[in-house]
């Protein structure tokens, strides 16, 4: 049985690192419509950017992914203008391949910069607290706690501000958006920061708890998709649902098959998904 | 106020406005006839940018405006109720409208004002400022359009074919309203099919065929016109 | 006088809201139908309904005495039915002539293995198909542009072009949905002696079309659509009378 | 319905000299380094022309193709080397598992909407690589299938026989498989059944109100693509004779992308320069090994920004162009659509009435 509940907490912590990269994800799906296949590689450099930072610069853990989630908003913003902006009435096939080029980039680029090999961030919260007997590293409560505050800061700007409710009406309605005067190239520059961001936060929170290395954001883009695939591509909260999903599926089912396994259980959860109901689990018909 | 002068657009060879030329009046209310593909929503979406002209020159107050973004159009103060209404169904009626001012959202004050212009014009809107937009009924959604429209003050409102697909009784309410605005001083171009209605609230109209001006004149004039039959149903 | 084409209470709601109800249309062999309707009437989803496009939501399409509803669109095609889309979708980089002998795949029986070894079958096939388009070609007026790139012809001869990809399935019945769209008026004449010129080669055909001018001279009868509802169906000349279709065009409550 | 027709038919004598050129190759050029970099040119142009296929000649991104190319490669590896299977019984056994997965992987996916289609692909195409990771008994997992025998020795009549251990003798064999594509792709595009995939390319819409079964044509074109692939993976098996896991990583699918882009997708030349240009500059960017991506990222996107049709895309727009221009009644050249930037019009409202 507690076996089980280790697996719970296991299975928030890694939701909560799917979440805030699926919502990225999923907000640019929204605005640009656009699988953005270098969204994980964007997680990569933002988990280089904290180690570097914390390691190189001694910032503490907390200015470190602030700081890293400045400069991947950046690199958000320029990606959106040098590969995206100018693809945007091309055929959708194109900004697909576009993507996949930035993504052989920025995997390269970080292999020349940093070399191949595996990295590890200090643990700054490495303490192990017990909580009603399940043993827990306080870095999987911060990670699990992190996220939802972040989630909650992200909810607040994009329902209370409205700068950021045009992210939402942009992704409602394209021409609605411009009759009302709102600036689709703003939201578009805005809506890659946000993400990156989003992104960069996760690679942080995630560092101390994973490995660092070149091509690590290869298998979460993916799970990323997955996950708003299910959720019903656009959807915020079918990202967050999503997110949790496949944390949990993947920690559970751990306890049944093989860890070698465990990264098939996504893509198995996908393929039955996608053959059941084509266009995703939550989303909405018509259209 | 709003000028076109010789406003052409095309797609390809397809010439959609050939040499339009038009004057909407400073408080007026100009209704744009003419049948399905006449080039009325054409000319509208020239007019708030999302458009560009292939000839031409578009002014507002004598500065020239086509070209501008569509953002910077609303914030010259011309803003546009679209056919099809446009509205960000997910989010609530009050959201819809906040966004509607947009563009001068800095001024808090000025957007209550507004807002509470608009709710005195459509009180129901009032009562479900909570409800998605997309739950409305079709009128009440088209109460939202025009409000969120309304709520960037401006100078000339664009109003496209908002009787569309809308129940007769709804329709007659739709026009006392827009008669309403057009008396407290805002300038009203409206393009619609359902002319003879229409005509009974504007001051002036213009009658459009294949992209082209082909009459205009005042709203008595232009209804006593066995024309204007002609335009629409080729009879 | 015998029917091609009828529906009976034919339906189609969206989310609640029904764009098309309980429409009762019939076409008879060899005429030209038009049907009209202001915008937002439902006309364009009912000719998806007809072309397989869209599932109905209730009633029955009837094609030549053949129950037809719910068939996807490729099977519809294979009954007989053609139609053209507002917007022409051609091979921007091919030759006009290159465009239309696809028209004739459905008549085809090849195989990929067929193709692959160029069997006798593939061989006649793709004799026949290129005879089709040639065909096909002098038909729609474009017999001298065969060999030139889609790209350089004109938008009224891409209208053409497009009407004449339908027409290379040899359909019986066919849809144009505005045929006149994007194209200047002046050059909708030649359009019209076209559609003339197909109903006279023993094609039904039915049109969406918001140039009234041309849908008066060219249907003998039609249909009018306001709401997803029949309003009215006749001759021009009592369409033109009609009061229904006055007020759903022009509103209420006639001033003059 | 590509220019190639065209030039197949002017051209004839260039093919011949290409032909003549390719069959003489090994003994122009000596360098048993260089001939070993053309062999895997033209191992890489065959599941190149599968892709093309799909992506140019039916408008499907499919990026599983690694995981069938994967398929290939392992089932001549798996059947030579554990079950002593002969070369000449594996190599279509491949190519016959790889079209079967490609059916089922087919029956599912085709059925989605472009960026859905795209994104399923890429997940089958890694759990085909994490089957192949992981599935230690069968593969042999990341230490991977070492020791893969090469073809067997064809007897010859006269005594003696063709030995694969030579290169040349890989070459002809690999250069075989490569005319042989290349006729079959030639063939198909220049049929009905081409013109049908093309069809579905340009608009699935119109192509089904002409009759054209959409979904079982995209299964067709899909199926054969997976084919060529898992040929060109065989291949490899016999040739390279040690197999690991990241060949069929999606990894591998992006660097096939690459190659027909800059070739020119949609175009039969196309896979082919793509794959001798891009291996040749990759070979001379020795040094650069796995940073070269540095510049093919950005190529990459220049590529589909600029020549969205590739270098042989380009030519050809390039000689119909000069053509035009010959033509005396040139038509008037349209111009561009006004359309601001970004509203054309979805789905939705063409639907809508």
């Amino acid at each position: 049985m507690e076996l089980y509940f280790q697996q719970l907490l296991n299975g928030l912590t890694l939701g909560s690192i799917y979440c805030l990269v699926a919502l990225g994800l999923t907000l640019i799906y929204g605005i640009m419509h656009i699988p953005n296949f270098a969204h994980g590689h964007l997680y990569m450099v933002g988990a280089y950017c904290v180690l570097f930072l914390c390691t190189l610069y001694g910032l503490n853990y907390w200015m470190a992914i602030l700081i890293s989630m400045v400069i991947l908003a950046v690199i958000g913003i320029i990606m959106e203008r040098l590969v995206f902006h100018p693809l945007r009435d091309s055929p959708p096939t194109n900004s697909f391949i576009a993507a996949v080029g930035a993504l052989l980039f920025l995997e390269a680029g970080a292999t020349v910069l940093w070399g191949a090999d595996y990295r590890r961030m200090p643990e700054v919260f490495d303490k192990v607290v017990n909580i009603f007997g399940i043993m827990a590293t306080q870095q999987r409560l911060v990670v699990i706690f992190s996220a939802l505050a972040l989630m909650g800061a992200l909810y607040l700007f994009m329902k209370k501000t409205l700068i950021g409710s045009t992210i939402e009406a942009m992704s409602q309605d394209r021409e609605g958006a411009f009759l009302v005067g709102i600036d689709a190239n703003m939201v578009s520059m805005m809506t890659f920061g946000v993400a990156s961001a989003l992104a960069a936060a996760a690679a942080g929170l995630a560092g101390p708890l994973f490995l660092v290395f070149p091509s690590m954001g290869g298998l979460l883009i993916i799970k990323a998709f997955v996950i708003i695939v299910l959720g019903g591509m656009g959807s915020i909260p079918g990202a967050v649902a999503g997110a949790y999903i496949l944390g949990l599926a993947e920690s559970l089912g751990a306890t049944v098959f093989p860890a070698e396994y465990k990264d098939l259980v996504a893509f198995i959860l996908l393929v039955i998904i996608l053959s059941i109901r084509p266009t995703g689990l939550f989303a909405k018909e018509g259209r | 106020m709003l000028e076109l002068e010789n406003l052409s657009v095309s797609f390809g060879s397809f010439m959609a406005l050939r040499s339009v030329s038009m004057e909407v009046r400073q408080g007026e209310l100009l209704v744009l006839l003419g049948a399905n593909g006449a080039g009325k929503t054409t000319l509208l979406k020239t007019i708030s940018g999302l458009l560009r002209p292939s000839g031409g020159v578009i002014t507002l107050q004598g500065k020239k405006i086509s070209g501008l973004s569509p953002s910077q159009i609303v914030r010259h103060g011309i803003s546009q109720c679209a056919e099809g209404r446009r509205l960000f169904a997910q989010m609530s009626v009050y959201k819809n409208l906040l966004l509607g001012a947009y563009t001068c959202r800095k001024d808090k004050k000025g957007v209550e004002k507004s807002l509470a212009y608009v709710y005195s014009l459509y009180p129901i809107l009032k009562e479900k400022e909570n409800d998605p937009a997309g739950s409305l009924s079709g009128g009440q959604q088209q109460m939202v359009a025009i409000g969120r429209a309304l709520m960037a003050r401006p100078g000339v409102l664009l109003l496209d074919e908002p009787s569309m697909g809308l129940a007769p009784l709804v329709v007659q309410q739709m026009f006392d309203t827009i008669e309403a605005i057009n008396r407290e001083g805002t300038t009203i171009l409206l393009a619609e099919q359902n002319a003879y209605t229409a005509l009974k609230i504007a001051h002036r109209a213009y009658v459009m065929e294949s992209g082209a001006v082909v009459m205009s004149g005042s709203s008595q004039d232009i209804a006593g016109n066995e024309q204007i039959r002609q335009a629409y149903i080729g009879a | 006088m015998t029917l091609i084409l009828n529906t009976e209470s034919l339906t189609k709601t969206f989310g609640g809201l029904s764009a098309v109800s309980t429409v009762d249309f019939n076409v008879q062999k060899g005429e030209i139908m038009a049907v009209i309707g202001p915008n937002g009437a439902g006309k364009s989803t009912f000719f998806n309904l007809i072309s397989g496009f869209l599932p109905p939501s209730g009633g029955r399409i009837v094609f030549s005495e053949e129950e037809i509803t719910g068939l996807p669109a490729h099977a519809v095609a294979l009954k007989g039915i053609a139609r053209t889309f507002q917007t022409t979708h051609l091979f921007p980089n091919s030759l006009v002539i290159d465009n239309l002998i696809i028209g004739n795949r459905l008549r085809t029986r090849m195989n990929f293995m067929d193709s692959i070894f160029k069997t006798s079958r593939a061989r006649r096939e793709e004799r026949e198909s290129l005879d089709n388009a040639r065909e096909i070609l002098d038909f729609v007026g474009l017999g001298e542009a065969a060999s030139r790139p889609v790209d350089s012809i004109s938008q009224e001869a891409k209208k053409r072009l497009a009407i004449g990809l339908a027409l290379a399935t040899r359909p019986r019945l066919l849809l144009l949905d505005e045929p006149a769209a994007g194209i200047n008026f002046n050059e909708t004449e030649s359009l019209m002696h076209l559609i003339n010129k197909i109903r006279d080669s023993g094609i039904t055909v039915c049109l969406i079309e918001h140039k009234m001018k041309m849908v008066m001279n060219l249907a003998d009868r039609i249909t009018v659509l306001n709401y997803g509802m029949k309003i009215a169906e006749g001759t021009p000349g009592e369409i033109q009378s009609d009061l229904r279709v006055i007020e759903a065009y022009l509103g209420g409550n006639e001033v003059a | 319905m590509t220019p190639s027709i065209n030039s197949l038919r002017s051209g004839k004598a260039i093919y011949l000299a290409l032909g003549l050129l390719a069959l003489a190759l090994p003994y122009i050029i000596t360098s048993k380094y260089l001939l070993h970099v053309v062999i895997m040119c033209y191992m890489y142009a065959i599941a190149i022309y599968g892709l093309n296929l799909i992506l140019g000649y039916t408008g499907q991104l499919s990026l599983a193709h690694a995981g069938f190319y994967g398929i290939g490669a392992y089932t001549v590896g798996i059947l030579t080397l554990k079950l002593h299977w002969s070369f000449w019984l594996a190599l279509p056994a491949a190519c016959i598992l790889a079209s079967l997965a490609g059916i089922l992987v087919g029956l599912i996916s085709l059925r989605l909407k472009s960026h859905y289609f795209t994104i399923f692909s890429l997940c089958v195409g890694l759990i085909l690589f994490l089957t192949i990771e992981h599935w230690d008994s069968l593969t042999e997992g990341v230490r991977g299938l070492i020791g893969v025998p090469p073809p067997n020795p064809i007897p010859l009549p006269g005594g003696g026989s063709i030995v694969f251990t030579d290169l040349n003798a890989q070459y002809y064999l690999v250069l075989l498989c490569l005319v042989f594509t290349i006729f079959v792709m030639n063939r198909i595009i220049n049929s009905m059944v081409g013109r049908t995939f093309m069809a579905i390319r340009n608009s699935e819409e119109l192509a089904s109100t002409i009759g054209i079964n959409v979904f079982t044509s995209k299964l067709l074109s899909f199926v054969i693509s997976a084919f060529f692939a898992g040929l060109a993976g065989a291949l490899f098996a016999g040739y390279i004779r040690f197999l690991g896991p990241p060949m069929s990583h999606p990894n591998m699918t992006f660097e096939f992308l690459l190659m027909l882009l800059i070739g020119g997708q949609g175009t039969l030349a196309g896979p082919l320069v793509g794959a001798l240009l891009v291996n040749t500059v990759t070979e001379s960017l020795q040094f650069m090994q796995s940073y070269r991506y540095v510049v093919f990222g950005p190529f990459l996107i220049l590529v589909v920004m600029f020549f969205p049709r590739g270098i042989t895309g380009g030519y050809y727009s390039l000689k119909n162009r000069i053509r035009l221009k010959k033509q005396p009644r040139a038509a008037h050249k349209e111009a561009p659509p006004v359309l601001a930037a970004d509203h054309a019009k979805t789905k939705s409202e063409e639907l809508r009435g």
